[in-house]
């Protein structure tokens, strides 16, 4: 494609960069996990992306995370980061990444130097439509965490009993 | 200058946007100049409230309301007093849901389609639950063709109300509209047509297509948000009650009780949307003066050769009824592999307005086996160039994300 | 040139009627031009369906709505999640009535008062039949307001939801919403503002306010009609079950069923009146640029000398209570002998617009001891010489008619 | 008052004529009447106008008629108007005068010969809102005859199957 048609086509090739359609290709942590501690299904319900999504935890940290991501470009690669970055992270690192992610795309500011890889989705911060799609991975995953750790206070709370 | 280009030379957005190729008309086709002057000369001119007033102000405003309800009127071959002006099509069906739906009995049942918009699935399924009505649906064909066929089956004998679109926004197919009244006047039926995707595309004969009810939205044909108009044949609607309660409906108001001022406006409570009816005569008094038969022409032969240019493209898999002409200029397509919302974005990158997901008709899409499709719509603006522009387009966007 | 004159010289209706005394704006406020502005901006520059399209239009006209979502946020001191865009305050009162209704049982009891617009009136009357909830009402004293004597009695442990104008828009009698909300807050009942005849005398602070729901008009503080606003607690709404279905207010639908978006979408179904609400976002931004406090005391200063002009008018009744600041500027009048169609015509001659009749308070006007009578209200575009004109006129209209 | 301002009035002077205000105050047939074949109440819901009015019948023709009209000057001198000239019409004469009424206000035609008194409704054809006001006691006559004639009829039709 020439350089004239990729000025006027505005950025979207950066915003599709091959960055982003390797990790959507790569599809890390594709599948359903078994013996998952917490099961979460998340949908964008105007543009019909959907995350299933299970994560297994060991003293508050994932030691393994399954996904089966329908959607767009922008969530499958998200998706596919996680399954690659998430394991070893504690609740704690999952909402540090997402608050990074989240300004990365709505204030413009850079990746944390730990988080090289969310740099990818910088230029979706011009499209407000899209911020979703990249970021309903990440809330999937949150909401897992808080259904592990949930539950594990559960456990904990059934064995106080017993 | 072409047809296309002298009809666009009246729409403010697309000759402020010279480059725009814009196959949204589906979703909100673009206002055309009268109707947007007609809001401005409005609200600048005689802006009042409605129905109450004697001042000349206030008459004004009365007569510009009511000169725009028989605009409607003309522009379906109605009476003017069967025209109740809604916020829009869903808000039509609301009301046919509630008001209509009050004298169903649990056992009745209404008949729906696969093909249906939520905005006409949603309040039938709602009504299901309020009232134990049975909701059943008339399926689709793998083309997005109703299922005449099962017309027989499905609309049986208790069947109260069959509420149909008269055109998928998703496939384009056209609704047999005469099948469906005659299966319904069989067992005594009536019938609502949802006219959102049939109304930018030329006046309707509500007496020709007999049916007894029929929607519609203003920003869908050329004229304002905020506005649309539910016909009902005048027996039907004086013997419903009203849907939402406020001014300008009633009769008497005491601490006891209320009665119901006789229609239109026992549906029309509260002051209603008066410059946007006004926006939208306006905007079909301009559609009443078109010559239709070339315009349908035009629009028939863009439709068939974006289908062409579409299906030349690898992997591209189209959806919808053959040939062309059983449609309205809607063509949706899936490409394998790729997700619509990323190919809009490639598309819009090349100044091509294109809308991808689910189009608000989940249960169609899932009925031809797609999560989400991508659609293009086209109006009588639209022209070859933007035909020939989109299957260019979306050889690139292929490029760009495969 | 005076505050008013600078106010007017932005309301492009007045600015093209120099001559009108225009007394109306509780039925309608006149429309301010950067609203005006907006919706031409809107329709030429960023028209396009909303939550749906990832094209830049569509995300132009998403930001736009949603700015504007911001917008009557700010204006109420809420969050924007909280406002839902309604067709007007009819509209936002009537889902309330609906969708809030059905969490209440038979026995249940709904507190409205004696003083409201028939559109907070027969939605209620409505729940009533629907449901068997009861209704009870707060009366009115002879001066227009609120018995508040009467709260212990009225409001009892059985209420779930208290129901009241902000505002009388026939005596312009202010509710003590202080004493409702204690009132309410005593046995755990919600309460509901109806902001209709408040927004127009500037921004309102629901936290302040202490109230769990309020609903006004865009035509009623200078925006477009066709919209409105209805603002909830988020605990509340997100236990409501949606009003209206169609697209837009689901999570997803299947022939079997269907679920709900998270508010505000939930009661958002079908496209919303999108240039109307960025119109009212501009008339609540400016708005919000004004010094109200002395717009307020000029308002005040005005409705006195107006009521004290008419004192001085033999058989002139007024109604509504003293001292002139105990209400927003809206001054309602009997002639005995003197139908008050026959005095805004023969105003209306003279240059002055008025409503007479029933202002849609029937109960209110039944409680007065009047059928109908003339309404004379102000905004802040109203000056001396409104003021002036308005008794010399009415002496000049009992010449006529006597 | 001045010959300027009453131009400046645009004509409210000539709506609200003497003969407007006269047969107003005059209120011919005004009071309920006893032993009415037909009686009927009315409502102009927008305005508040309001009329109850009864009327005695003889093979057909009016000959009596009485009312209680509370509404606008326009309401009440229509009904007065109908007080005085209304005994010794039949339900022929009252449709002809009511499409001559609607023919002055909304073509701005003349009143016919034998009944002049309508003219004085001409310029209430300039405003569309008090149209209604004038046509309300000509409507409840109307239905007043129809309500007499088919109550006869039913009176026949019982005659006739006894
Ligand atoms: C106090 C009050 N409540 C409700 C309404 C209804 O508002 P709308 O007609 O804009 O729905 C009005 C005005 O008409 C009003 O004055
Ligand atoms: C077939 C059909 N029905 C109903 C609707 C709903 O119309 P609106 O959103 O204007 O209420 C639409 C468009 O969105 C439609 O295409």
């Amino acid at each position: 494609m020439s350089g004239a048609t990729n000025a006027a086509m505005g950025g979207v090739e950066a915003l599709y960069q091959e960055a982003i359609k390797d990790y959507s290709r790569a599809d890390h942590g594709h599948g359903r996990l078994d013996g998952a501690v917490a099961s979460v299904r998340l949908d964008n319900p105007l543009c019909g992306d959907r995350i299933s999504l299970q994560v297994r935890l060991d003293a508050g940290r994932i030691v393994a995370l399954g996904h089966e991501t329908k959607g767009c470009l922008l969530c499958r690669a998200a998706a596919s980061l996680l399954g690659k970055r998430a394991p070893g992270l504690d609740g704690q690192g999952v909402a540090v990444a997402t608050a990074a992610l989240e300004a990365i795309l709505e204030q413009g500011r850079p990746p944390p130097g730990d988080w090289p890889e969310l740099g990818m989705f910088a230029p979706a911060g011009a499209h407000a439509s899209r911020h979703k799609c990249v970021l309903l991975p990440f809330r999937a995953l949150a909401q897992a965490i808080g259904q592990a750790e949930a539950g594990s206070a559960a456990i904990h709370g059934a064995n106080h009993r017993e | 200058m072409s047809a296309a280009a002298a009809l666009r030379a009246k729409f403010p957005l697309l000759v402020a946007n010279p480059g725009l190729h814009y196959f949204d008309s589906a979703a909100t086709a673009q206002m055309h100049r009268s109707a947007l002057d007609a809001v401005v000369a409005h609200e600048t001119g005689a802006r009042a409230n409605v129905l109450r007033g004697s001042y000349r102000l206030a008459e004004a405003a009365d007569r510009a309301y009511e000169a725009a309800r028989q605009s409607a009127a003309r522009f379906l071959n109605a009476a003017a007093d069967e025209i109740v002006f809604t916020g829009g099509t869903t808000a039509a069906l609301n009301l046919v849901a509630q008001s209509f739906g009050c004298l169903l009995e649990p056992g009745d049942r209404v008949v729906i389609s696969q093909a249906e918009h939520h905005s006409n699935f949603v309040p039938w399924q709602m009504l299901r639950e309020r009232r134990g009505v049975e909701l059943a649906l008339i399926p689709v064909l793998p083309d997005g063709t109703l299922d005449l066929a099962s017309l027989a089956r499905v609309i049986d004998d208790r069947t109260r109300l069959v509420a149909v679109t008269q055109c998928s926004n998703v496939t384009g197919a056209r609704t047999d509209v005469a099948a469906i009244v005659a299966a319904a006047r069989r067992v005594g039926a009536r019938v609502l047509l949802d006219g959102a995707q049939a109304v930018q595309h030329g006046p309707q004969d509500v007496q020709a297509l007999d049916v007894d009810f029929y929607a519609f939205s203003g920003h869908k044909c050329f004229g304002p948000g905020g506005v649309g108009v539910l016909w009902g044949r005048a027996e039907l609607l004086a013997a419903m009650p009203p849907f939402l309660g406020g001014g300008g409906m009633i009769g008497a108001v005491t601490e006891e009780g209320y009665t119901w001022a006789e229609p239109p406006r026992r549906f029309e409570a509260g002051t209603p949307p008066i410059a946007q009816a006004v926006g939208l005569g306006a905007a079909l008094d301009w559609m009443m003066g078109l010559d239709w038969a070339p315009i349908h022409a035009r629009e028939s032969a863009l439709c068939a050769a974006l289908i062409d240019g579409l299906r030349r493209i690898p992997h591209v898999r189209l959806l919808g009824p053959e040939p062309s002409s059983a449609r309205a200029p809607i063509v949706s397509f899936d490409i394998a592999g790729l997700h619509p919302h990323d190919i809009c974005q490639v598309l819009d990158a090349q100044g091509l307005a294109l809308r991808g997901g689910h189009h608000c008709a989940q249960p169609l899409l899932a009925a031809l086996g797609v999560e989400a499709c991508t659609r293009a719509s086209l109006a009588l603006y639209n022209d070859e160039a933007d035909v020939a522009a989109l299957p260019a387009g979306i050889v690139r966007a292929i490029g760009v994300l495969k």
